[in-house]
This record gives structure tokens, sequence and C-alpha cells, in this order.
């Protein structure tokens, strides 16, 4: 974090001192591809020792919430225990199976962590701070997310055992079904801010921000779109396949899902990347629902020249990379065909719905004069539409649980005898 | 002008085109020739592109003060989009249809596939 | 603020050789006596049972079947939310019209029974 | 004074009324009523035809063109009912008065009224006929046969009147088949008596080959003149038609025969007239026909049907003489043939009657020989000589049968006197051929028709002898009577065209007439001097008592007509007689519808002569012969010493045996029933016959065996070789052609076939070298 | 080293990598393995849209392409994958090889001399650029900019399009995938 601030606080100062170094002309080429050079290592640096310290305070955080302690023994409180992990990776012995294929099995290890880190390059961390301000910022997050599936099914064909590649077969039509709702869910949140770049959606729940053109206070989206921050937040869940949702590799299944015949670091890359995925969806979500970089005050934004966006904007990731954990901690696992139900059945139709709310009060607020100029009406129409969409959730999520037990409920009709015989026979 | 004639966009073009043909000719499994489809596609999608960003017609307009010819129409990118599109829609039907055969026939070997040889 | 895709390009490079290094220094550090027994398939200790390939539900397939399509149809719905400001009603029926038909296939499937886990 | 329009107006009531009352009688018969009910109906309705066709001629008479021949030309013409739309024009009944028509309608009357009355009591035995099944006298089976023969006669008397009247050919021949059918009818009128029902049979068919040419003739005339009328037809203009219609062409392969349309028409219809007038090749019906009563064969087959032939050249006479329309006299075309005909039947007939023993049969033959007289004198063109003698030889050949009717009712009458017979004439054995006596032709003592059980007649019936001896003398052509005027007529006639002229075939004809009159006189004397003088050869002959009177009375009548008729046709020549009756009869006759007009000879007294002392003469030699001794001569009959040729006279030139073995009927047809006892052949000429074919039969069959078998052998050979070698070559040369085509077809087939290899892959590789190929040439 | 000189390194890389792919897939043994080269030559397409200033198409490109239609074909190979490995390819390859380079030679000698009438388009500027009020109505006519016009994004003018011009197209695209969607479900269910 504090190195984003350095970058962002000079990037002038810093540009002309490599030109200086090198002897260039500050717009150069070489000067370009040393800046980014460096803002990548930094991203590596801060990703890197924030996912080592992620898993540090995973197993903290779910001791404390299972009443427990957690790793302490390693340095204080356990704080060099993730340093303890890495030797550890890195010395265990990392065994290919002979049946499996060995090329196909090897780079599906090494294919998992790259589309973890890429998606770094969208995050922006200040107002000048993001590695790349694409036009289509959010949209690459997206489609570099959706590319994990591959790595997990070279994983599960590669190591050619049969659990593996159900588990990769099973983990894929997770996170492919989860994939729909979490896209359509954002799109509400496009609508009303306009842009696709993070930095742009970040802007548009700000003060002045491109959304002021539909004329209400720069709050950030969560107030405007709850039901689709929930939707994002249980769809990206199930995508890094934490807790709620993590069927494939869960300790209660019979074997580690994908990465069955995985050991050693290869098996390392596999929770590396996993961790990778958790905080860069934590940023994702903060961006945007939660303003991003944006302080929730505008005066808290700076302090004297130090923009404090990194700090608002780790903040937000820390807290939700913990609610990640709190899930983990806390939620009972789904059974499969709760967790593909609950995927097609309620949050995409949700997820529509929520999309068709927005677009109506989105045109309404927008086009009618008078009230384009109060922003407080426009929050009062909005959150008459969220109370409905709200209601609308409970009753779907009621329905879904009702129809969901059907199956359990039957079987053991079933075995009471009780079913009538055309019941049985279905 | 950009850095790259646009022939070379079009050698790959027609280079992957001819190596999906090839494999669509000569795979025996049948997902192998749907996937010589797809780099089929993909080589008319990337011509498709290429022609656009080099041939398209342009206007001229003043942006940050400078004038600059600006490409008019964004046809080229919407053409791809909905090659896409098809693409995808013509890939799970295509797919639907093999596993539909494996069901009944129980090889997707093109080879053993002739039952309506003459 | 430049649509630099150098950089991602860049950083892409650096991301793909952080698991090699990796995995070079484990391959340094790591001991290596691969032994028959260690490298026979895991099936939880046991022998395993079967030949290693299995016949699949169908289901998988269906899901990601309607996966495809409702990706495409996103494909589609960003550029209308990006523009949705600056486009007027007309676009708003175009885009209901739109998702009305794809849910009707979203219908179809549900009362279909294609997502069904079973 | 009478006005021919209004009468003419009614003239389809004269064969209105005859019908009515056939249908009347019909009617009777039907319910069963009583025979003598049916007789008189029968009798009225002629009656009233008659009071209706008397008055007709009257008026014909005194129409205002009779005098001068206008009639002929603008005949009247009524129509009655048109009953066959045709195209362009329809076929109608009508009426047309003419003097032809007007006087022989008169004749009909007059002579059916007669017989009717005659009939009614000669048929009287009828009443008591028995049934034959029961054997007892029925009064309802006699009732209805009585009341059949009525009505039968009735349709008859329609059928003639009719067919006088007549205004087409087609009404013409519709009453002439009636006429054919009531003849058939009345001749089998017996027809249990398989000798009536035979002769019935034969009569009907000898008249049908008749009909057939005179339907053919009439035919030919509608196909030219697109319609039957007389007025049309035989116009002036219509004999121009026919003139100048093209002849028939016969294409006998290279060999092509023209027959000139007069000459083809003319010979059809005289083959109706041959037909029903029993002319020389068809007469053979009529000596049979005498199976019918005695009523009967004086109606039909003396007056009226017969002579419904020569009525029929009369009225188409202008046709015949179409060749020379202008001179209506001139002999050409078919009339030749009409006159040889003619002449040869009269002399044939007269020859056979003198040898025949049976009364009938003799005046039966006389018939034939008179019609032929009549026919001869048209073929030469003696238009009003001959129409003169058809009405004259009408009345007193009905009174000859009527008499002869009284002579046979008399000497049967006579037999049932003393043996009891059975009623009606039942006699069986044929008549003409008695087995056994009188060397082969022995009288059968029990026939009453026969001459030889007759004699001493004229005390028995005086009243019979007397009335027979006039229609006798008419006959002979005896000056007064009725017959010399028209006989003497034709012969005249016939000399001065065959002398005078030096026309072949007129003198041919005349002398042939002449002969025919001797022979005429002769078997008249014979006949006369057998029945009515000398002793009674039998007990029928002895007690035979007079007639009814209602069966003389008729006789006295047509004696009278038979004796003063002749004055009406008296040639103006002759210096008494002649200028004070001024033969109204040629000047009522001769005009033709062409209005030619038959000019009268100048008088000449040689003819008159000739046919005087010819008459004579017959009879001179019939007394020699028969009149000095009867009884001897019905022992044997002096002819007898002819031999041979009174055999072969006796047997009717054997004319019957030839029809018969011609007209070989089917022997799958039941023959039975056919052929009578008279007409079989008898073995022995069977034998001479057959022997002859036999050996004709077996030369055929040498050679059939040696030169047709050797041929159809070698054929036969000839043929199977052919047939294998032809069978090699279709097996290798055509199969193997096929086959050959299949293979090819075959294995192109298969190599195509490998294209269709099913997979997907393959069909890409062939869709894309074509698309190769396309975008070389677009690109190159 | 030019900037242009790097973007032709670029070139020949992203090409290298999507032909390479292509490669991959014909001669890959397993299905399996063909189908992973497939995806490698589509990253690579991917890679010449960004080369050819498409990014939303790039973008599109890896979504699609990548994240579905080739998890779509994975599912396939995994639901079909009777025999593991061993793919020699069909009996008439050579017959294939002899259409399918003429077939080449021909399409890349149309490429080469065909005339293209090449405009002088330049880069795209980036999105937010200002620009003049009458080029604001020739590229966004419908899109109203109170303060001082604005270069609307690619993405932006993409949906203004879709949505304006191709708008048929776009409905008629919808009723395409809802029956692909409809039919593949009948044909794939048992």
């Amino acid at each position: 974090m504090i190195a984003m601030h350095f970058l962002q606080a000079s990037v002038g100062w810093i540009r002309g001192l490599i030109a200086g170094q090198l002897g260039l002309a500050a717009d150069a080429l070489w000067v370009d591809l040393a800046i980014w050079l460096i803002s990548a290592l930094v991203i590596l640096g801060v990703v890197q020792v924030g996912m080592l310290y992620a898993t540090w305070l995973e197993r903290k955080f779910l001791g404390r919430i299972q009443d427990r302690l957690g790793p302490n023994r390693v340095g204080i409180f356990g704080l060099l225990q993730p340093f303890a992990d890495m030797v550890k990776m890195l010395t265990k012995e990392d065994i290919t199976p002979a049946q499996a294929h060995r090329g196909v099995f090897n780079l599906g290890a090494i294919l998992v962590v790259p589309p973890a880190i890429v998606v770094f390059a969208v995050v922006p961390v200040g107002i000048g701070l993001i590695a790349t301000d694409l036009s289509v910022g959010f949209l690459f997050f997206i489609s570099v997310a959706s590319t994990a599936i591959i790595p997990i099914f070279m994983a599960g064909w590669g190591s050619r055992n049969k659990f593996a590649i159900i588990g990769a077969m099973r983990a894929v039509a997770q996170i492919v079904s989860y994939e729909i709702p979490q896209v359509l869910s954002v799109v509400g949140v496009l609508l009303l801010a306009g842009t696709l770049s993070t930095q742009g959606l970040t802007l548009a729940q700000g003060n002045g921000g491109a959304g002021d053109a539909i004329g209400y206070p720069g709050l950030w989206f969560v107030l405007i779109q709850p039901i689709a921050f929930v939707i994002f937040l249980l769809a990206t869940t199930a995508e890094i396949e934490r807790t709620p949702f993590d069927i494939p590799e869960a300790e209660s299944e019979i074997i580690a899902g994908y990465h069955t015949e995985y050991s050693g670091l290869k098996f390392g890359l596999f929770q590396l990347s996993q961790y990778f995925m958790t905080i860069a969806s934590a940023a994702m979500a903060s961006i945007l629902f939660f303003g991003g970089w944006l302080a929730p005050l505008p005066f808290l934004q700076r302090i004297g020249p130090l923009d404090l966006g990194w700090f608002w904007m780790g903040a937000k990731t820390i807290f939700f990379v913990l609610v990640f954990m709190w899930f983990r901690g806390t939620w009972p696992r789904l059974r499969s065909d709760q967790l593909m139900g609950f995927a097609w059945k309620v949050l995409v139709p949700l997820s529509l719905a929520n999309l068709l709310m927005t677009g109506l009060i989105g045109y309404v607020t927008q086009s009618s004069t008078n009230l384009s100029g109060q922003p407080l009406l426009i929050l009062l129409f909005f959150a008459v539409a969220n109370a409905l969409l709200l209601m609308a959730t409970l009753w779907l999520i009621g329905w879904w649980r009702k129809n969901s037990e059907r199956p359990r409920i039957r079987f053991e009709q079933a075995a009471a005898g009780e079913l009538p015989p055309a019941e049985v026979a279905a | 002008m950009p850095a790259i004639p646009v022939w070379w966009y079009l050698m790959v073009a027609t280079g992957l085109f001819s190596i999906g043909l090839y494999a669509t000719l000569t795979r025996r499994n049948a997902v192998n020739v749907l996937m010589g489809v797809e780099l089929m596609l993909n080589a008319v999608n990337l011509n498709a592109v290429a022609l656009w960003r080099y041939a398209s017609p342009t206007v001229s307009a003043t942006v940050d003060g400078q004038s600059v010819q600006l490409l008019s129409t964004l046809d080229g990118q919407v053409f791809a989009i909905f090659v896409i599109a098809l693409a995808a829609a013509e890939a799970a039907v295509g797919l639907a249809l093999i596993i539909a055969v494996y069901r009944s026939r129980r090889t997707v070997e093109l080879e053993q596939l002739d039952m309506l040889q003459g | 603020m430049s649509d630099n895709w150098g950089f991602i390009a860049l950083f892409s490079l650096i991301a793909l050789t952080v698991p090699i290094i990796g995995l070079l220094a484990a391959w340094l550090l790591r001991p290596h006596r691969p032994g028959p027994i260690k490298q026979t398939t895991y099936e939880c200790g046991l022998e395993t049972v079967g030949d290693t390939w299995l016949q699949f539900k169908v289901q998988y397939y269906l899901y990601a079947l309607i996966f495809v399509l409702f990706d495409v149809e996103t494909v589609f719905l960003y550029p209308w939310a990006v523009a949705y400001n600056k486009l007027g009603i007309l676009a708003l029926v175009e885009m209901f019209i739109f998702l009305a038909i794809l849910a009707v296939g979203l219908a179809y499937a549900w009362r279909k029974g294609a997502l069904e886990w079973v | 004074m009478l006005d021919l329009n209004v009468i003419g107006g009614y003239a389809w009531l004269i064969p209105g009324f005859t019908f009515a009352a056939f249908v009347v009688i019909m009617a009777i018969i039907a319910t069963g009523g009583s025979g003598r009910l049916a007789a008189r109906v029968a009798v009225a309705g002629i009656l009233l035809s008659t009071l209706v066709s008397v008055p007709l001629l009257l008026a014909a008479l005194g129409a205002e063109g009779g005098e001068h021949g206008g009639l002929a030309a603008e005949p009247f013409v009524a129509t009655w009912w048109s009953w066959l739309p045709m195209g362009e024009g329809t076929l109608d009944f009508g009426a047309l008065i003419d003097p032809l028509s007007a006087a022989t309608a008169a004749m009909v009357g007059i002579l059916c009224s007669a017989i009717f009355i005659y009939a009614t009591a000669y048929m009287a035995g009828e009443l008591e006929a028995y049934d034959d099944a029961s054997g007892a006298v029925d009064p309802a089976v006699g009732n209805a046969r009585y009341a059949r023969f009525f009505a039968y006669v009735s349709l008859f008397a329609t059928g003639m009147l009719g067919f006088v009247l007549a205004s087409n050919l087609l009404q013409a021949m519709v009453f002439w088949e009636i006429m054919g059918l009531c003849s058939f009818l009345l001749i089998g009128f017996w027809y249990f008596k398989p000798s009536a029902a035979a002769a019935a049979k034969k009569a009907f068919l000898t008249t049908r080959i008749g009909d057939l040419f005179f339907f053919v003739g009439i035919m030919i005339l509608f196909w030219m003149h697109g319609s039957v009328d007389y007025t049309t037809m035989l116009s002036h203009a219509g004999i121009g038609v026919l003139h100048d219609a093209a002849p028939l062409v016969l294409q006998f392969g290279p060999a092509s025969l023209a027959i000139p349309m007069i000459l083809l028409v003319g010979l059809m219809i005289f083959g109706g007239t041959v037909g029903k007038s029993a002319q020389f090749p068809l007469h053979v019906w009529l000596p049979d026909a005498m199976e019918g009563p005695t009523p009967v064969s004086a109606l039909i087959h003396a007056a009226t049907m017969v002579s419904a032939g020569v009525f029929l050249v009369a009225r188409m006479y202008p046709a015949f003489a179409a060749a020379t329309p202008d001179a209506p006299g001139s002999i050409s075309g078919p009339m030749f043939v009409v006159a040889a005909i003619g002449a040869i039947t009269a002399l044939g007939a007269a020859t056979i009657a003198t040898t025949q023993f049976d009364i009938k049969r003799v005046l039966a033959y006389s018939t034939i020989s008179q019609l032929g007289y009549m026919v001869a004198a048209l073929g030469i063109g003696a238009y009003v000589a001959a129409v003169f003698h058809l009405i004259t030889h009408a009345f007193f050949k009905a009174l000859l049968f009527l008499g002869s009717g009284s002579v046979i009712h008399g000497v049967e009458h006579g037999m049932h006197h003393d043996h009891g017979h059975g009623h009606g004439h039942d006699h069986d054995a044929a008549a003409s051929a008695p087995a056994g006596g009188y060397g082969a032709y022995a009288a059968d003592p029990r026939d009453p028709q026969d001459m030889r059980n007759m004699g001493n007649l004229r005390e028995r019936m005086p009243l019979t002898f007397w009335t027979y001896m006039a229609g006798t003398l008419a006959l002979t052509g005896i000056p007064v009577w009725a017959g010399f005027w028209s006989k003497d007529e034709i012969l005249a006639e016939a000399f001065h065209k065959g002398i005078q002229s030096q026309i072949v075939i007129a003198g041919f004809v005349w002398l042939l007439l002449t002969l025919a009159a001797f022979m005429t006189a002769f078997y008249m004397a014979r006949q006369v001097f057998m029945t009515f003088f000398g002793p009674p050869a039998s007990e029928g002959a002895r007690h035979a008592p007079e007639s009814a009177p209602a069966m003389v009375y008729p006789l006295v009548v047509l004696a009278i007509f038979a004796t003063l008729l002749g004055f009406v046709g008296v040639p103006e020549g002759l210096p008494g007689l002649g200028p004070a009756l001024g033969n109204p009869f040629h000047h009522f006759m001769g005009y033709l519808s062409t209005g030619a007009h038959f000019e009268s000879l100048e008088f000449s007294w040689l003819p008159m002569l000739a046919s005087v002392v010819v008459a004579a003469l017959g009879w001179l030699v019939g007394w020699l012969i028969y009149g000095r001794d009867p009884a001897a001569v019905r022992a044997q009959d002096p002819l007898q010493r002819l031999g041979g040729a009174w055999k072969l006279l006796y047997d009717k030139y054997r004319l019957d045996e030839l029809y018969g073995l011609v007209v070989r009927s089917d022997p799958r047809i039941h023959r039975e029933s056919d052929a009578s006892e008279a007409d079989k052949p008898n073995a022995e000429q069977l034998g001479r016959l057959v022997a002859l074919v036999d050996a004709f039969g077996t030369l055929n069959g040498q050679i059939d065996k040696l030169v047709v078998d050797g041929l159809v052998n070698l054929a036969g050979r000839a043929g199977e070789v052919f047939s294998r070698v032809n069978g090699w070559i279709d097996a290798n040369v055509v199969d193997a052609l096929v086959n050959l085509v299949a293979y090819v077809n075959g294995e192109i087939s298969r190599g195509l076939k490998l294209l269709q290899t099913g997979r997907v892959q393959n069909y890409l590789l062939v869709v894309f070298f074509s698309l190769l190929i396309l975008v070389g040439a677009f690109v190159m | 080293m030019s900037p242009l000189l790097l973007q032709q390194i670029a070139f020949m890389v992203l090409a290298a990598i999507s032909l390479s792919g292509a490669w991959g897939v014909i001669r890959a043994h397993s299905v399996f393995v063909s189908a992973l080269w497939l995806i490698l030559s589509f990253v690579g397409v991917a890679g010449l849209y960004v080369m050819l200033e498409a990014g939303f198409l790039a973008v599109i490109q890896v979504l699609v392409y990548v994240g579905a239609i080739s998890v779509l074909i994975l599912f396939a190979i995994m639901l079909t994958e009777d025999v593991m490995g061993q793919a020699e390819p069909a009996s008439q390859w050579p017959l294939a090889v002899l259409i399918v380079l003429p077939f080449f030679g021909m399409l890349a000698k149309a490429a080469f001399t065909a005339d293209w009438q090449l405009s002088a388009g330049s880069v795209a500027p980036p999105e937010g650029a200002s620009i003049s009020a009458e080029t604001a109505k020739l590229v966004t006519t419908a899109i109203p900019a109170e303060q001082g016009f604005r270069l609307p994004g690619q993405v932006v003018m993409l949906g203004r399009s879709l949505m304006t011009e191709h708008l048929l197209a776009f409905e008629v695209v919808a009723v395409v995938l809802l029956v692909a969607l409809v039919g593949a479900i009948v044909i794939a269910r048992d």
C-alpha cells in the first residue's frame, strides 16, 4: 500500500529520475517500460505479501470464530507462520503420478496463477494510481477471472484420476453457473456509472463524478443497488470456491477435488491463486459498490498533499477478505443440487429483475425534468424500488428453500413408504 | 500509417483458416472437426477486424485541438461480435448433436459414422 | 490514462514467470525419489477401481450450454448498459425485448428440468 | 260429282276401318267372345272400307285432271301421320290418290268384301273344331280359332289397302310386311298340320328374300333422293336425278364392274316383286301355300297379295323406264329383265299346271302364269294393258278359287256324309305323292281336293258350275269375257312391238305368252272336264251338295264382274264395239306421274285373231283328251304317257329339291321341324349326288396329302431351323447386349458408390476441392 | 528499439502464438490436448485484436471463446471421450493437404494483391478526449453532452450503433440464441 502511495505522489518526479539515470528523454519508450516494470513488481510484491498474511489472517480469524487461538508459535501471534508454510511448500516432494499426462498435469498447475495476478492490473488505488486504466477495465477483470476455469480442467483431466475429473467437472460447472449472476448483477451499476473502466466506476461514486450527470449525490452504489451487491458477493464467493460453495474440494468430500494428485508447491500454487482471487474479488467488490479508494466522507480523502486513496482501498479490501473468511467460518456448505439450483433459480432471476428495475428507475429519474434537480427524491425512488425487490428476493428464497428440500423429504417419504406409487417412480 | 501493413493480418487469418480447414478435413473426432470450424470462424473475425481497422471510411474530426481522421463506423467490430455470438450458438448445437450421436452410436469417430454410405 | 495494453502484456509475462520460478525453486529444494507405489493414482489409498474413464451425466453439458448462451447475452448487454444514459427510451425497450426473449430461454430450460442437478 | 279433295281427306278410313275391325276382333278373342260376332265385325269393316274406296275411284274418275292425265301428274296427296322426324324431312304415313291406286283400292275393296262373306260360311266348320288334346268339341277353342281367322284376314286387308294407297315407299314397305305376316299366319292357320306349318315358313322365307332386295332398293332411292315419297322420286325431276346418278362401281381387284343406277334400282325393286308375286326363281312357295284355307288362297294368293308385286312395278314404272323418260314405251335397262322373267314364269307355270291333280294347285300355277303375263307386259312397256289385266285377273281368279273352295266343300260334305269323317281338313297324306296305285301317283281316295275323286259335279252343284265356267272362260281369253280383252291387249302390244317394230325381247315375249295362252286354255279345259263332267269318281263327288247361299252369292257377283268388266278397256280401234265404248280405262290409266302419255295402238286384227285361235285350239285339245271319256282319264291321266317329261313337269322341274340342296340348312339346327315331307329329296336322287361328291372328295384328299402336306412339312422344318438360329442369336447376341448394358451400369454405379462414403469429411473434401477450383478460376 | 519495431515484434509473437495454437490442434494426439491448443490460439487472436485497437472485442474474445465455448468443448470431450489419447489423422489426409495448400496459396495471393482501398484511419483517441461540436454531431449524434463534448469510449459507440443501425440483427441474434438454447437442450437431453 505504501509503495502505491509513493508511486502516485511523484509519478512525474520518478519518471524524471529514471530518465536521468538512463539519459533518455522523459517520455522515451524505455522510461515507460521501466515504470511498467516497477509498477508490476510493486503490485506483485504487495499482492504476494497480502496473500501470505491473508493465510495467516484466515487461520487466526477462523480460530477466533471457532474459539481457538490459531497459529501463534512462529513469531509473535504466529506472524511468521506464512513464511514457515512457504518453506514447507518449497521443500515438500512433488509427485507426478505415472498415469498422469505429464504436460497437461504440470502446465495446469502453472497456468492457475497468472490469471489471478493479471487481474490486479485494473485495480485502482488512487486518483492516478492504477496499473493500467483500460476503458474495458471491469470486463477485463471478468474475462481474465473466467480463464481460471481452464487450469482446473487441465488439473482434473491431466491427473487421470476418476475423482479428480469429477471434482474438476463439478468445480467448473459451479464456477460457470455463478459467473452469470455475477456478471448480470453488475450491469445495474454500469447503467448508473456509464463506463466500464474501474477508475471511472470509482469516480462515478464520488462527488462530481460522472454519476452527477443523472443527478444523485455521488453516493456509493451499494446504497442504490443493495440487492445487486448481495448477488455479486454471493456469486463471487462461489467463483473463488470459498466455503458456502466449495463443494468440489471441501474437506467433507472424500477427495480434495481436482488437485488431488498434486503435492508440494504445485498444490501450493492452487492455494496461492485462490487467495489471490479472494483479494482481487474483495477489491473489485469494494470498487463496484463501496466507492473503491473514495473515503466515506469527502474530507477524509486527503491528508495534506498525501492522497489516502490507497489506505481506503486497502481497508475496504481487507474488510471484504474478512467477510469471505467470516462466510467460511459460519455458513454450512450447500448440497451440490442446491448449489446449482440457487445460482440459476434465484440469483439469475433476481439479477435480471434488478437490471430491469434499475433500467426503469434510471430512465424515469433521468428523463423527467422536475426530478433531475432533487437527488433526495431520486434516492426515495430507488429506496422504494429496492424495498420491492427485497420483498421479491425473500419470497423467491423462501420458495427455493421449500422447493430444494423436496428431494430429501421425498427420499425419506419413499423410505417410509408414504409416497404415492406414481411419485416413487418419478 | 500504422506500423503493421494490413496483409500481415490477412496472412495470419488465411493461415488460421487453412489450418482450421485442414483440421476439419483430417481429424477423426467429431469434436475436433468443430474446433476446426471455430478456428475458421476466428480467422474470418480477424480478417473482418483487420479490414475494419485499415479500410473502413474515416471522418475528419478535431480531437484535443488537432484534426484527426477518425474511423466513422464500428461495423467491423459489430460484424465480429455477431460472428462470435453465432459461433457460440453453433458450437452449442453442434456439440449437442455430437453428444446425441455418441449416446446412440457410442462413438464420435467420423470414420465409423458412415451410416449414409451408398 | 491511456489504454496501454502494453503493461498488460508485460504484467502477464511476469505473472507467468512467478509460478515457473516457484517450481524451479521447489524442484531444486525438494527431494526427488519417485517410487512405483508413490506414483500410483491416489484413491483414498485403495486400489483404483475400474478404468479411469467414466461416463458423465449430460447435465454438465447443459449447464455449460446455458452458460455460453447467457454469456453471449451479457456480451450484448454491456455496450447497451454503458451507453444507457446516452440512449433514449427506444434503446431501453429494445433491450427489454432482448432480455424477454432470452428470459423465455431460461424459463424453457427451467421448465424442462435442464437446470436440475439430479 | 264427287270432289276428290273431300273424299281424299277420308282416305285414311279405308285401311282404318279394317284395322279397327282387327283391333275389335282381337278384343273379342281376348274376352272369349263368339266367333260369329268377330266374323260380322270383319265383314262390316271391309264393307265400310269399300264404301269409301269406290266413291274415291269415282271421284278420281271425275276429278278435274282425270280426263287428260292431270291426276297422274298431280296426284292428291294427304299426310295422315308423320311418325319419324328425320333430319331435314320426316317420314310419314299418307295417301297418294292417282288413277292406279284408286282403281286398285276399289278392286281390292270389292273383292275382299266378297271373299269375307264367302269365308264366314266356308270357315263355319271351324266352330265345331275340337281341341286335339281333349278330343272333345270345345266351343271356346272353336270360337277362338274362327275369330282368329277373321282377325288375320282383317289385318291383311288393312295391309293391302294401306300398301295400295301409300304415299311413299317406306309406308308401302311397312304394309307390304304386314301382308307378308298375315300370309304366314293364314297359310299356317291349321298349324297343327306339319305340312301347313312348313308351307307357312317356306312362304315367309321366300318372300323375305324378295323383300330384302326391295328394302335395298328403297335404301338406294332414299340415299339418292333424300326422301322416299313417290311424288319426289317419280316426278320428272326425280327421274332426272335417277337418270344422272353415277353408276355403282364394284371393284374386284383389277376388274371393276360399273352397274348403272337405273338397272340396280330397277332390279332391286323387281326383286321384291319376284318374291311377293311368285315369279320364276321365287315362285316355289305359292303352290305349297294352298295348305291354307281356300278363302285365304283366294284372297291372298290370287287376288291381292300376289298382285301387290305387280302393283309395285306399275307404281315404280317411271323408275324402270328412266333410261328413256320421254318415251315410256321403249324397252331399256331393267325392263328387259322384267320382260324375260315374266315371260319365262308365264310359260313355265302353265306347263306345270297341266300335270297337277290337286284342283287348287292347278289354279295356283295358273295364277303364277297370269302374273308372269302382267310382269312381261310391264317389261315390254304395255303399262295400261298390264294394269287392266291385273284388275280383271283378280276378279276371275278369285272367282275360280272360291269356286274350287265350294267344290272342295261340297266333296268333303259328300265324304262326311257316308264315312262320318272327322271335321276340318285333316287329310294328312300329301296329295301330290300318294304311295302306290296309279303308278307312282295314285289318287288318295279320301282327298277332297284331288280332281280324280270328282266328276259329274255339274248336276250336283249347278250354280258353282256356271260361275266356275264364267271364270274359266274369262281366264282362257274367250272373247266377250274380261280375260280376253286384257290378255289380248297385252298380246297386241307384244305383237306390235315384237313383230312390227322388230324388238327382239317383245317378239320373244309374244311367242311365249301365246304358247302360255294355249297351255292355259288346255289345263283349264282339263280341269273343267275332270271335275264337272263325267261320272262321279268318288262317294264325295256323288253326294256333293250345293254350297250354302253365303258362298254362292259372292260367286255370282264375281261372275258378273268377270264377264262385264272387259268392256271397260275395249280398244277404240275395234270397228264395232270400240268407238261405242271409247276405251275409258285407257284414257283414265294411260298417264304417268312424269307426265308421259301412252298412245293407244292403232287397232290391227292379226294379234286378236291369233289369240282367239290359240284359245280355241287349247279348248279343243282339252276336250279331245279329257272331254270325251272323263272316267278313263280319272284312272290314268293320258299325259303320263309322256313319261319323263310329264314326271319332270309333275315334279315342278325339281326346283324344290335343288333349293333343298343349295340352301342346306345348318345341320346343327333341329332338322325335323324344318323341312316338310314334301321338301325332303328322296333317297336315290340323293344317292346319285352323294356319290358324285364322294368321288370329288377322295380326289381332293389325294392332292391334299401329296402337295399340301409336303409344303406344310417343308415350312415346318424351315420354321424349326429358323427358330433354332433365332434362338441362338437371341441367347448369345441380344442377351449378351442386355447383360453388357446391365454390367456397365453396375460398374459405373459401383464406382459412383465409392463417392458416397458416408463420411462427412470426404464430402467436405469434395466441397472444398470444387471451391478451390472456383477460387482458382476467380483469382487467376 | 523504436516503438514501431516493438509493435512488429509484438505482432510476430501474437501471430506465432495463434498459428502454433492452430497447428497444435492438428498435431495433438489427444482430443483434450488439441482443445488446449485451440484455447491458446484464441488467446493469440485476442492479442491481435488488441493490436488492431479493438479492445472490447479482445476482451469479448477471451470472455466468450476462452471462458465459454472452450469450456463447452471440454465438457463435450469429457462426455464423449471413449478412448483416451491417440488420434491419428483421417484416412485421406494427403488428399486434404493437396486441397488445403493450394487453397492457402490462392487466398494469400488474393489477400496480397487485392486493392483494399486502404483508408488513413489513425489511432482511435482515448475515451473522454474533448472533441469539437460538429465532430460530436458526427460521431455521437444521439448522445447529449452538456458540459463540452467528450469523445465517448469505443464501447459506448458500439452500444449506440448496436441499438440503432444494427437493431434488427441485434434482435435476430436474440432469437437465434433462444433457438440454439432450446434446440440444444432438446437434442442433448436424453
